[in-house]
């Protein structure tokens, strides 16, 4: 019998090896797996690739990891925010890479790496200094520049549900990132509010299929609806 | 100068402005700050479809308090409700109706705008290493139309609308049309063509206050 | 009010140009919007570029838009199959001109096109002869072949519910190649079994978000649930 | 030849020798023809997830004729069933899957495969201009594992295992493993390895029904 479920944070971590790069589903707050970066937090890997929307806020999560010196590089599009004090002291310190990308170019190097492809050309940022060095084609009259896969050894995901053969939901805007980066990385961990029995998850409404889902731990946190 | 006969518009009355020109069926996304007011000013015998770039369309009003979704936000991270026909998606979707020109407008602030329609919206120096630049370059390289909203000049009276941007670059020849709370203004292959002023402004002043050449196509 | 709910086919069919590329969606006859084509028939256009999986079997539908004399070129990844008589007949006497792509990039190419891409890379045909005259790069040491978006003017959908802001969602293996026809035209036609009140579509289970749909006709032609 | 004192395997048979060595876990790819056969031979305390070009992940068997769902079809266009646990998706998505490495193995026929690993399943001849490809392409292309199932050799006895494939090529390098109705095959970067032969049939005997040179490698 398949079951990806798993009861321990420690048997969700198993095997993420320092130099790893990261990805994390969620945008700001919402869709994040907070439980599963405490997760790598107390796991230990380091010298890390993250892999975000964001580059953490406050002290917690993943500014929590980046300020103990776990992470090397960040590549993210929306680094400096409200409260992303830890970052800033690091990058101004030297501490961090960074590397801004486009949100959109983002979300489809991604979802490229899960397709597949191992580069695409699109009309964001041309022109522009993150464009800088990148090849640039043209195509019935326009420049395009050319963006490579971003591929994750460990992507990091937040489910609203999920079954033991790993198929997951996600619950309104908490989707965002989360089945992008699931089909992007080799060890796909899942943390997920509730554990449905297989068959219960209606085929027609399943976002991320299990195929893409290693490891599921249920980490329920707060359904305001239950 | 001398003492002002003419009133600019408030942030509220800006974003009004906008919203008058938004007809009934357009999709379309609002940036941050002022453009996020825009959702609100159109009036609600027109349905327009507002897209939020963490895969969202038919994105409603803020919620009653009481009825927060904690899962339900925008692209500014704000909580935001949902209207019926609305629909999610992922970051990868959402961002294809972005880049794939599905969107009909997108309304962002911004730094400058060159008389050529370059933008500069995301980063204030070319020296500033760690700008965040989110989906603005998606939105600005994307979209059918983007209309720019945003003061006319700084507050220390620099021009905004100006021959060459000195900020980095969001997106070059993007914009369509500038409103600032002096004018409307569109991009056009000869320039910045005036459409409209606040009542008193002569385009005399507001060339004063523009660093680009302003071309008059006021309608009287 | 938006409504994209149409009442007659050549309401549906108005501004279908000679020399239109037309994206059908369906793979073999399941989810394809047979009616649709009917309605294609009927309303006269010609000269045109078909973008299907398959190329028609039989005498009715695709296969009489082709013996009719309407349809210049076929792109699809399987021209030749059980039934394909018309095209055989047409191809043999040099009548019709035949693009094969394979199957995945077909769908990817639509796909690109729906999403801004004018041209990806993929390890799919290289060193086959459906890679001829393509430019070849290699990434990380494989060979990848390059393909270009392939956008249509066009797209015929067939959806299981649909509400009048053109939002739609299938019905079990029908889905296939609709959603993706349905990004990649700049006029998406829809033909549903059910028509819902607008709000009735969970948001969290619409496949095509009705910013893709310009028009939806109902054309209910047997649930076998209802 | 003389008279045979060992026996070919029968269609059913070979997919019974493949779905001996699919383990538990595996997504899996069927194409038409043996390969097809190959999902009723997998012993039903295994769960083993097919997956389908159509959309289809935890596809099930042939349905009851009772029950069949008219818009549920495999990629060789036959009523199927889903299993609990099974998802529907679009194709792009399906060929996401399918190209992005995500499957551990694709069982294709062929009718050639060379030495190398290079397959030729799709045309019959370069004069051919209308072959279907279909998915065979990304799906050889795509997978992590490829094997092939089919006759030894063709109808006419000439052999399907060759130096280099004579009909247009599917995929270069692809193919992993060869399951024939005479042995078991790996394909190694020294070239034909034979894992397996049906009993009583010597290695000579099988090398003079193949064109490219065998390297014995079985148990005993």
């Amino acid at each position: 019998m398949i079951n990806k479920i798993v009861k321990t944070m420690a048997e969700a971590m198993e095997g993420i090896k320092d130099g790893s790069t990261v990805l994390i589903g969620g945008f700001g707050a919402v869709g994040q797996p907070a439980l599963l970066i405490e997760g790598l937090i107390e796991q230990g890997a380091s010298d890390l690739t993250i892999v975000a929307n964001n580059a953490g806020t406050g002290r917690a999560g993943l500014a929590r990891l980046m300020e103990l010196g776990r992470v090397k590089k960040i590549i993210c599009s929306f680094p400096r925010s409200a409260g992303s004090v830890v970052f800033e002291e690091l990058f101004k310190a030297g501490k961090i890479e960074l590397e801004i990308v486009p949100q959109g170019t983002l979300a489809e190097r991604m979802r490229a790496a899960g397709a597949g492809i191992p580069a695409f050309y699109t009309a964001t940022a041309v022109g522009t200094k993150l464009a800088a060095g990148k090849p640039v084609q043209e195509f019935d009259g326009r420049s395009y520049v050319m963006e490579r896969a971003l591929p994750g050894d460990v992507a990091l995901v937040e489910a609203w549900r999920a079954d033991r053969w790993g198929n997951l939901t996600y619950r309104s805007s908490g989707r965002n990132f989360n089945p992008v980066v699931a089909t992007a990385a080799k060890l796909t961990i899942a943390q997920s509010q509730h554990i449905e029995e297989l068959g219960e998850l209606d085929p027609e409404i399943v976002v991320t299929p299990g195929i893409y889902v290693k490891r599921v731990i249920h980490l329920p946190y707060g359904d305001p609806k239950s | 100068m001398t003492e002002k006969d003419w009133q600019p518009l408030s942030r509220g009355q800006m974003a009004a402005r906008v919203a008058r020109d938004i007809p009934e069926g357009w999709y379309v996304n609002l940036g941050i700050g002022i453009p996020t007011l825009i959702a609100d000013q159109v009036s609600g015998d027109r349905e327009v479809i507002f897209q939020s770039e963490n895969g969202i369309l038919g994105m409603g009003r803020a919620p009653n308090p009481q009825h927060v979704d904690p899962w339900l936000i925008n692209a500014g991270k704000q909580h935001v409700t949902l209207q019926p026909g609305g629909a999610y998606f992922h970051h990868a979707d959402s961002f294809a109706i972005i880049r794939g020109g599905h969107l009909d407008l997108c309304v962002l602030g911004a730094f400058e705008v060159a008389e050529n329609g370059d933008i500069a919206n995301w980063a204030t120096s070319e020296a500033d290493s760690a700008p965040a630049v989110g989906g603005a370059m998606d939105l600005a390289a994307g979209v059918r139309r983007l209309w720019v909203v945003m003061e006319h000049v700084t507050k220390e009276g620099k021009p905004r609308l100006v021959k060459r941007c000195s900020y980095p670059l969001t997106a070059l020849k993007a914009v369509h049309r500038i409103y600032t709370n002096l004018a409307v203004i569109d991009v056009a292959v000869e320039g910045f063509r005036v459409k409209e002023t606040v009542p008193g402004l002569s385009l005399e002043s507001l060339q004063n206050m523009t660093e680009a050449t302003l071309i008059d196509d006021r309608a009287n």
